[in-house]
């Protein structure tokens, strides 16, 4: 177990060099921070300094090397935007994001789990139709529909919640609430699938021969048997929330790091576009390392 | 005179196929009382196994129906049992142990949880559940129990699953227990003692116990009363002795008819070169050697009988020469090629060559494939094999040959009783026509009948094809019929090695003796003696 | 051999299907719609290709379910006075190519690479799992601006972007289930039938693991028609006057508290693919497994 | 009662830069509430150019500004503001080891601060500056102590100082007690940042905010609290004469005739936006009225393009309309309207949409090689009342993003910048007239109006100078 631990941190370590490395030069492509961060009126002088106060102006293996330089000594420069640490301002912004993540991904892991064992347990029946129905529909309607009909009903409307921000927990049902719907969709059809399975096997025949009640049945037998795919999914998600929430973070006003990546990106903003890429790659590195070390510990079959 | 403790009346169940309704249990009815030993003999796909599900309400329903019928429990009729009643009664009045052991464990789950959870599902504390479940596991002899208590179904061997299944439904002593082919994979010492444990716990508690098995020795060793099943419907009931000595069904006749170990034994030939030479096979899983230092040698045409200890590593020597599990140690030289050093590329090519029926014919076969599909796969893999014009009547053919209705080709495994997905087993192994065939159990959920004509179809093949045989199996009067060399394994070590008629004449190792000696007869009477005198023995 | 040692012709698939699928009446109605859209999706921009471009500032934001404007505004109107209608219908094409192909090429490459990494040997299996997880933290933005500044816009472009960004799902999905279904004896028994790899993970473990990515894939096809709107922002792929559902969603958003029904048409017709490809895949979950079928083939009796 | 005040911005504030606060949203919490400037245009109540750090101002022989500085004012660390602050301010924002905005307004001029006593400052300017004084708008006065990097603590003479910041979530400014001037109503005001305009809309509604500078035309629906403003950007399509046809005048000609511009005003951009006849809005001087914006004319536009494809002009090109994702509201529709206009009266146009970046790209010099023609349709902001914040960079022959290169137009230029007075009103009144009826410089399309939504609680109107900067000070409670 821990050989298979270190054996993955050295993998993913190359993973995360190779993704510094890509994301470093594929950015560089993609056009010159200097048009962006000046008006488009700057004169050529100004771009000229610019570029040159930002080392943007030396051959680009040059700059690579430094940047590897200063990433070793811990450095992950400055943002261009906002003069500060890019490691500062990315760290503030995951911070927020991965508690939101956390917190979603657990209710939705919780409430998707048992929704679709339930809708598992009498395929067809009504409670089946009306859970598969609901998820669905909400899973794949527009993210800002579901935003905005929900502030202008709990906030402008009922005036019950906050129509944004942050500041004390009423704030952060709505986000909650809206990010919910389409992980939850999906989990409740992946886990639903996936225990039909389960249920319909010969150790769940064993369950009821021993009288053990239902519930134990579904949540205890089943559930465990169907639960590889459903960690798997729960993974894609949660590194979906990882990798930021833009529209919620663009509606709510939500201090997270998707939408800071998007601008980041947008204006060209390298050092904090690199330094969010590797926050959450490591975050989903880890998280995916926990998620195959799930899979040992929920199939005792599964070897690595 | 009471009302007996169980009586089935006039149970028909039904199943909804594609390919229309299958009438698997027709108006079957029989009793069972307190302290009795009722056995369920017949073909295979009899509905055995349907008829006891029925009891324990373990048809699913659908596709499954019950279409007319009572089951009457100590007053009740358990087919009008609310699900919660119901769960009372399940596990701790009616205990089951099925047909299929390790389908039957949730693979998931240690083996200790799974047995604790069975007595505390019913009020019992953990702890005290646990103690208890040690102590049961002990009783059915599971070596180290309580290591094994934190093991997962997958790491023991057929037979360790089958007794983990008994362990499972004793665990509450319950009033009626149904055992369904309980020790088909047992060696016959373990047998014997699994046996021993049923009847004491009988004579505790005045368990009824329903026994489905098509061992006759079983049968004669503990049944008071059998009823004999062919096709669905009940052909006969009655007392042990007297159905054995005087069968009134033509079936019976032809049951009791078939019984093994009564041919003359195989003489090998003289020594040939080998196809197949093992030389210090060795296989450690973790610290614990399961094979340790087998060695020995096959010849073209030539059977050779593994028998041994449940547990012994008879299974694990099969799943090395297929190097489904990678040996840790040793050679098998296939035609001089070492099959355990062989690259996965150039193993291909000889995988037609040898084949193997599972242990487990459940799990072995593609639920998503018909039988159909599962015989022909090997003329997709191979092309070389058969034109595909012919397949249809060689398929109809090989189906036939294993007892089974070429029309039930479009079906699907589940669909089957437990013999049936075991000639569906073999029948896929010849399909490929290979030069060795590993027979992992391969007749041991086969009534006497059935077994017979595969057993001849086996022996038919092997002389006028030259297939070679390794022939796993616990029963032994099979083994005498059909092996020319006998090879008995224990503690993952080969004790002895020799001829058929030198390891059944002649056993030099006290093992062999011993196994030879817990052989059960099938008629009533010899059991009877020999059980009397064993009773004798203890008490003196 | 007797006369009825002949095995019986097996029963026309198409005639079992077209039964089963009467049986289950949600399907059958998820097949008409999608048959539906797919004709759209072919004939819609000659059909109405000329109409659906025809601007009409007067009649701009006109309401639904004014019959005397004729059908095609029975939906209403758009910002431009287009009728919503005809755009849906002629949106059909672009959406499909666009989310189809991407749904299609992220879940044949994910699931592909999927069952390598989890029958091959663990040094194949680790490569690609972790170039999944580089993938995974990749931001789509970033990528689809790179595609952008390498490639330039175009729809095929834009679908290798999102394409490429949903890989990393199915590959996952598909592993984690090989992991646990190649331990299972049939697949030992097809290896010792001497089946190659290809045939052992495609005949014999594709079909284990296929409806749980049939699920996931139903849902991403929601969520991609919405992505791809917002990769239209970048100006990579579908360009106006050119339209996708995504793309008349995002474009109501600022009309959705004044006129409603410009986002939700198109909300409408996405969600209702989306149900339908997840009726159809739940239904195809169980007719295609035997162990299940019975559910339609019984249902199918009672009712015929 | 609370007299603080809730301010809801479109965008986040990334940098609290004094010298950065001509960008909008650095401007709209710094300008005139931390930092303050010498003087200040005042488009409330139309004033002009008005004293602030400056008590007043005048030229010298030489040409150069002598500004007389208020005195009693104290930065809010508590250090004096004298002279030498001013001139630190300058040099400051206009050193290159810093990436301020400011030095763009101050292109080919070179501009020396001399201090003359502790409240007397001349700034000598190379080529005359005539609207120096107006050019110094731009500069917000820090203390001399100010280091030459981006401070994330802006100090200045302002009423307010800056109490909390929290990135990403919210800027705190509270009241100063010694402040020099009067003491505003607002004792303190939070600014929050949301991206998207329903939900500052609806803040304002629900009481979470005060003010919403920014909001969707179309979430301006309720006549209490919402206001419509001449926001001082103006869209236009900028065409490159040097691309055939667009070298051709009739060509030109037609592309403006060919828009209907009345039927956008009130559908797809708001009522009160105005029809452009300059890439600046009206108030600006130099406007000249007596230009007719191009009428509605397809025939005549067809007529033209049928005469120039007579004498061989390519006009049968396939335009290429090129807009900015999300650079205006409606910037979609408004261009698909556009192209169906143009496609009417003739024109093959494709429209296409480019992300800030590589829309830069073509927006400025130097342009791609091998361009087709091109209308690249822009937004410009000039709110500063006078053209030559606009007119280099759009028209002279090597202005960034000029698309012309006309002798003239440089010579008027020229000569405007550096005129005083009615001279220098009436140059730009001719080159307005030239731009747009002889040279058909490009197709201008709209002056735009924002809307804020305002809390019924506070007395306060948006005005054009919202879209830069939003004095605490101006806002009263009723
Ligand atoms: N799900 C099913 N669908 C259709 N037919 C079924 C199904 N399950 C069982 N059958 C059929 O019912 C019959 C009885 O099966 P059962 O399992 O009771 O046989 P059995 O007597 O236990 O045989 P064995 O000794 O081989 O285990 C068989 O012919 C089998 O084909
Ligand atoms: N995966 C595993 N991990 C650990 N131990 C295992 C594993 N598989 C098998 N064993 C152990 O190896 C031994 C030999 O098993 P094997 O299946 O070969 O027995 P067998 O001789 O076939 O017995 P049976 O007659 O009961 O089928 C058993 O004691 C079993 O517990
Ligand atoms: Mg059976
Ligand atoms: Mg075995």
């Amino acid at each position: 177990m821990m050989s298979f631990i270190r054996k993955r941190a050295f993998a993913s370590l190359i993973s995360l060099i190779l993704l510094v490395v890509a994301v470093f030069f594929l950015s560089r492509l993609t056009g010159d921070p200097a048009a962006l961060y000046l008006p488009s009126e700057a004169s050529e002088e100004m771009r000229r300094q610019f570029r040159e106060i930002h080392g943007l102006n030396d051959p680009i293996l040059v700059q690579f090397g430094r940047y590897v330089w200063d990433l070793l000594h811990l450095d992950f420069g400055d943002s261009v935007r906002r003069a500060r640490p890019a490691f500062e301002v990315v760290s503030e912004a995951f911070l927020w994001t991965l508690q939101l993540a956390v917190i979603t991904m657990t209710l939705v892991t919780a409430a998707a789990i048992v929704v679709g064992s339930l809708a598992a347990f009498r395929v067809g029946g009504f409670f089946d139709r009306i859970a598969s129905l609901t998820s669905l529909i909400g899973a794949s309607a527009p993210d800002f529909w579901v935003a905005i009909v929900a502030i202008v009903v709990f906030s402008v409307g009922l005036g019950w919640l906050p129509t944004s921000g942050t500041g004390s927990v009423w704030h952060w049902i709505l986000p909650i609430g809206v990010l919910f719907i389409r992980p939850f969709g999906l989990i409740v059809q992946v886990v639903r699938g996936s225990m039909i399975n389960a249920l319909s096997s010969a150790y769940v025949k064993t369950a009821r021969a021993k009288g053990v009640r239902t519930r134990p049945i579904i949540f205890v037998h089943a559930l465990r048997n169907a639960m590889l795919p459903v960690i798997t999914v729960i993974g894609d998600q949660a590194a979906a929330l990882l990798n930021g929430a833009v529209v919620i973070e663009t509606i709510f006003g939500f201090p997270g790091v998707g939408k800071l990546m998007i601008d980041s990106i947008l204006q060209r903003d390298f050092n904090v576009v690199l330094a969010a890429i590797m926050i959450t790659a490591i975050a989903i590195f880890i998280m995916n390392l926990l998620i195959d070390l799930a899979y040992a510990l929920l199939d005792p079959r599964i070897r690595y | 005179m009471a009302e007996p403790m169980l009586q089935v009346k006039n149970l028909s169940v039904e199943f909804h196929t594609a390919a229309g309704t299958v009438r698997a249990v027709k108006n079957v009815s029989f009793d069972l009382d307190r302290g009795e030993t009722l056995a369920i003999l017949g073909e295979s796909g009899s509905g055995k196994s349907v008829s006891s599900s029925a009891i324990m309400d373990l048809i699913d329903m659908p596709p499954g129906r019950i279409t007319s019928g009572q089951i009457i429990f100590e007053g009740r009729d358990l087919l009008k049992l609310s699900a919660s009643e119901r769960r009372k009664v399940n596990g701790h009045k009616i205990a089951m142990i099925f047909q299929d052991p390790l389908s039957h464990l949730n693979p998931v789950y240690t083996v200790g949880w799974q047995i604790v959870e069975t007595m505390t599902a019913h009020g019992m504390s953990r702890p005290q559940a646990r103690a208890e479940a040690l102590r049961l596991l002990g009783r059915v002899g599971i070596p180290d129990p309580e290591g094994s208590m934190g093991k997962y179904p997958h790491q023991f061997s057929g037979g360790q699953r089958q007794r983990l299944m008994i362990a499972m439904a004793l665990a509450l002593k319950p009033d009626l227990l149904i055992a369904d082919e309980p020790t088909t994979a047992l060696d016959v010492t373990v047998q014997a003692e699994v046996l021993a444990l049923l009847e004491e716990l009988q004579q505790e508690t005045g368990m009824g116990v329903l026994i489905i098995t098509h061992d006759l020795g079983v049968v004669a060793e503990i049944a008071d009363r059998v009823v004999v099943m062919n096709a669905g419907e009940v052909v006969e009931t009655g007392d042990t002795r007297q159905v054995y000595r005087n069968p009134a069904h033509p079936y019976t006749r032809k049951l009791i008819g078939a019984a093994p170990g009564k041919g003359a034994m195989h003489d090998p030939l003289p020594s040939a070169e080998p196809v197949l030479s093992v030389r210090g096979a060795r296989k450690v899983y973790g610290d614990f050697a399961a094979v340790e230092d087998v060695s020995f040698d096959l010849m073209a045409g030539e059977t050779l009988a593994i028998v041994g200890e449940s547990g012994s590593g008879k299974s694990t020597v099969a799943k090395m020469l297929l190097r489904l599990e990678e040996p840790t140690g040793g050679q098998a030289l296939w035609k001089g090629q070492d099959l355990f050093a062989m690259p996965e590329r150039q193993l291909f090519a000889l995988r037609r060559d040898l084949q193997m029926v599972f242990q487990d014919p459940t799990q072995s076969l593609n639920p998503r494939m018909t039988v159909w599909q599962l015989i022909t796969e090997g003329w997709v893999i191979h092309p070389g094999i058969l034109p595909r014009s012919k397949w249809k009547a060689r398929a109809a053919e090989l189906l036939h040959q294993v007892g089974l209705k070429p029309e039930m080709a479009g079906r699907y495994p589940h669909q089957f009783s437990g013999g049936q997905r075991q000639r569906i087993a073999i029948a896929r192994a010849l399909a490929l026509e290979p030069e060795l065939i590993i027979c992992d159990e391969a007749v041991s959920a086969l009534d006497v009948s059935v077994q017979a004509q595969v057993i001849e179809l086996l022996d038919g093949l092997r002389k006028s094809l030259g297939i070679a045989f390794i022939f796993i199996a616990h029963d032994l009067p099979v083994v005498r019929d059909f092996a020319d060399h006998v090879m008995v394994m224990r503690k993952g070590r080969v004790v002895e090695a020799g001829t058929v008629r030198q390891i059944f004449d002649n056993p030099r190792q006290p093992y062999t003796q011993a196994l030879l000696a817990a052989g059960l007869d099938p008629d009533p009477d010899v059991q009877a003696e020999r059980r009397a005198a064993r009773l004798a023995m203890a008490a003196g | 051999m007797t006369s009825i040692d002949i095995i019986p012709d097996e029963p026309k698939p198409l005639v079992r299907f077209a039964r089963m699928l009467w049986a289950d009446k949600f399907a059958l109605a998820a097949v008409l719609f999608l048959t539906l859209v797919l004709v759209l999706a072919v004939i819609g921009p000659t059909w109405l290709g000329e109409v659906a471009q025809k601007q009409n500032l007067r009649g701009r934001n006109a309401p639904p379910f004014e019959w005397e404007r004729g059908w095609l505004w029975i939906l209403g109107a758009d910002a431009l006075g287009r009728p919503l209608l005809a755009r849906i219908v002629v949106a059909t094409q672009n959406t499909m190519m666009v989310a189809g192909g991407a749904v299609f090429f992220s879940a044949l490459i994910g699931t592909v690479l999927g069952l390598v990494a989890g029958y091959a040997g663990p040094r194949t299996g680790q490569a690609i799992m972790r170039l999944a997880d580089v993938i995974m933290s990749f931001p789509s933005l970033l990528l689809a601006v790179v595609v952008l500044y390498i490639l330039g816009p175009s729809i095929l472009n834009l679908v290798i972007v999102l394409a490429i960004t949903r890989i990393p799902v199915y590959l996952r999905t598909a592993r984690a289930e090989v992991l646990e279904v190649r331990e299972r004896m049939f697949v030992q028994a097809a290896r010792v039938m001497g089946a190659s790899p290809r045939r052992i993970v495609f005949r014999h473990i594709l079909p284990v693991v296929l409806p749980t990515l049939m699920t996931i894939a139903t849902l991403d096809f929601a969520f991609v028609m919405l992505a791809e709107s917002s990769l239209s922002f970048l100006g990579i792929g579908i360009q106006p006057p050119e339209i996708t559902w995504g793309l008349m969603i995002s474009q109501g958003r600022q009309y959705l508290t004044t006129a409603w029904w410009l986002s939700f048409w198109p909300g409408l017709a996405i969600i209702l693919t989306t149900l339908s490809l997840n009726l159809l895949s739940g239904w195809m979950r169980i007719a295609l497994d035997p162990t299940q079928r019975w559910r339609l083939e019984m249902r199918g009796r009672r009712n015929g | 009662q609370d007299s603080t005040v809730r301010i809801v911005l479109n965008e986040e504030v990334d940098l609290l830069e004094p010298c950065m606060s001509t960008r909008s949203n650095i401007g709209r919490v710094t300008l005139q509430n931390i930092n303050e400037t010498l003087a200040f245009l005042d488009l409330r109540q139309g004033g002009g150019l008005q004293p602030k750090l400056a008590e007043s101002w005048e030229q010298l022989e030489d040409g150069s500004w002598r500004f007389h500085l208020r005195q009693g004012v104290t930065f809010s660390d508590g250090t004096g503001f004298d002279a030498r602050d001013v001139k630190h301010s300058f040099d400051r924002a206009m050193d290159p080891s810093i990436t301020c905005e400011v030095p763009r307004y101050f292109g080919g001029m070179t501009i020396e601060a001399e201090v003359v006593d502790d409240h007397t400052i001349d700034f000598k300017a190379d080529p005359q500056q005539p609207i120096l004084p107006l050019l110094l708008t731009l500069i917000s006065i820090v203390p001399e102590e100010t280091p030459v990097e981006f401070v994330r603590e802006p100090i200045g003479t302002g009423p307010y100082t800056l109490t909390e910041w929290t990135p990403g979530q919210r800027i705190v400014l509270s009241q100063r007690d010694d402040y020099w001037g009067e003491t505003p109503a607002v004792t303190g005001a939070t600014y929050l940042f949301r991206a998207d305009p329903a939900v500052r809309a609806a803040m304002v509604a629900t009481g979470e905010a005060d003010i919403s500078p920014s909001i969707a035309a179309l979430d301006a629906t309720n006549p209490a609290t919402d206001f419509s403003y001449l926001d001082s950007e103006t869209v236009y399509g900028r065409l490159d004469h040097s691309v055939a046809p667009f070298d051709d005048l009739r060509v030109r000609k037609a592309l403006n005739l060919a828009i209907d511009r009345e039927a956008f005003i009130g559908t797809l951009v708001p009522e009160g936006a105005l029809l452009a006849s300059a890439v600046y809005p009206p108030p600006t001087l130099g406007w000249n009225e007596a230009v007719e914006v191009w009428p509605y004319d397809p025939e005549e536009a067809a007529r033209l393009l049928e005469e120039a494809r007579a004498d061989g002009v390519a006009v049968d090109t396939p335009i290429t309309l090129i807009g900015r994702t999300a650079n205006f509201p409606n910037n979609v529709e408004i261009l698909e309207a556009v192209q169906q206009m143009l496609q009417e009266a003739g024109f093959t146009v494709q429209l296409q949409f480019y992300e800030v970046a590589e829309f830069e790209d073509l927006y400025s010099k130097p342009y791609p090689e091998g361009r087709g023609p091109m209308v690249v349709v822009a937004m410009h902001d000039n709110s500063r009342g006078d053209p030559s914040f606009s007119m280099y960079f759009k028209y002279a022959s090597d202005g960034r993003q000029s698309g012309i290169s006309d002798p003239k137009v440089d010579d008027l230029i020229n000569r405007a910048q550096a005129a005083t007075g009615d001279e220098r009103e009436a140059l730009w009144k001719e080159l307005h007239a030239y731009l747009h009826d002889d040279v058909v410089a490009d197709l201008l399309l709209f002056h735009m109006v924002g809307f804020s939504r305002v809390n019924e609680r506070l007395d306060w109107t948006p005005t054009m100078a919202t879209n830069s900067q939003l004095p605490l000070a101006d806002i009263a409670f009723k």
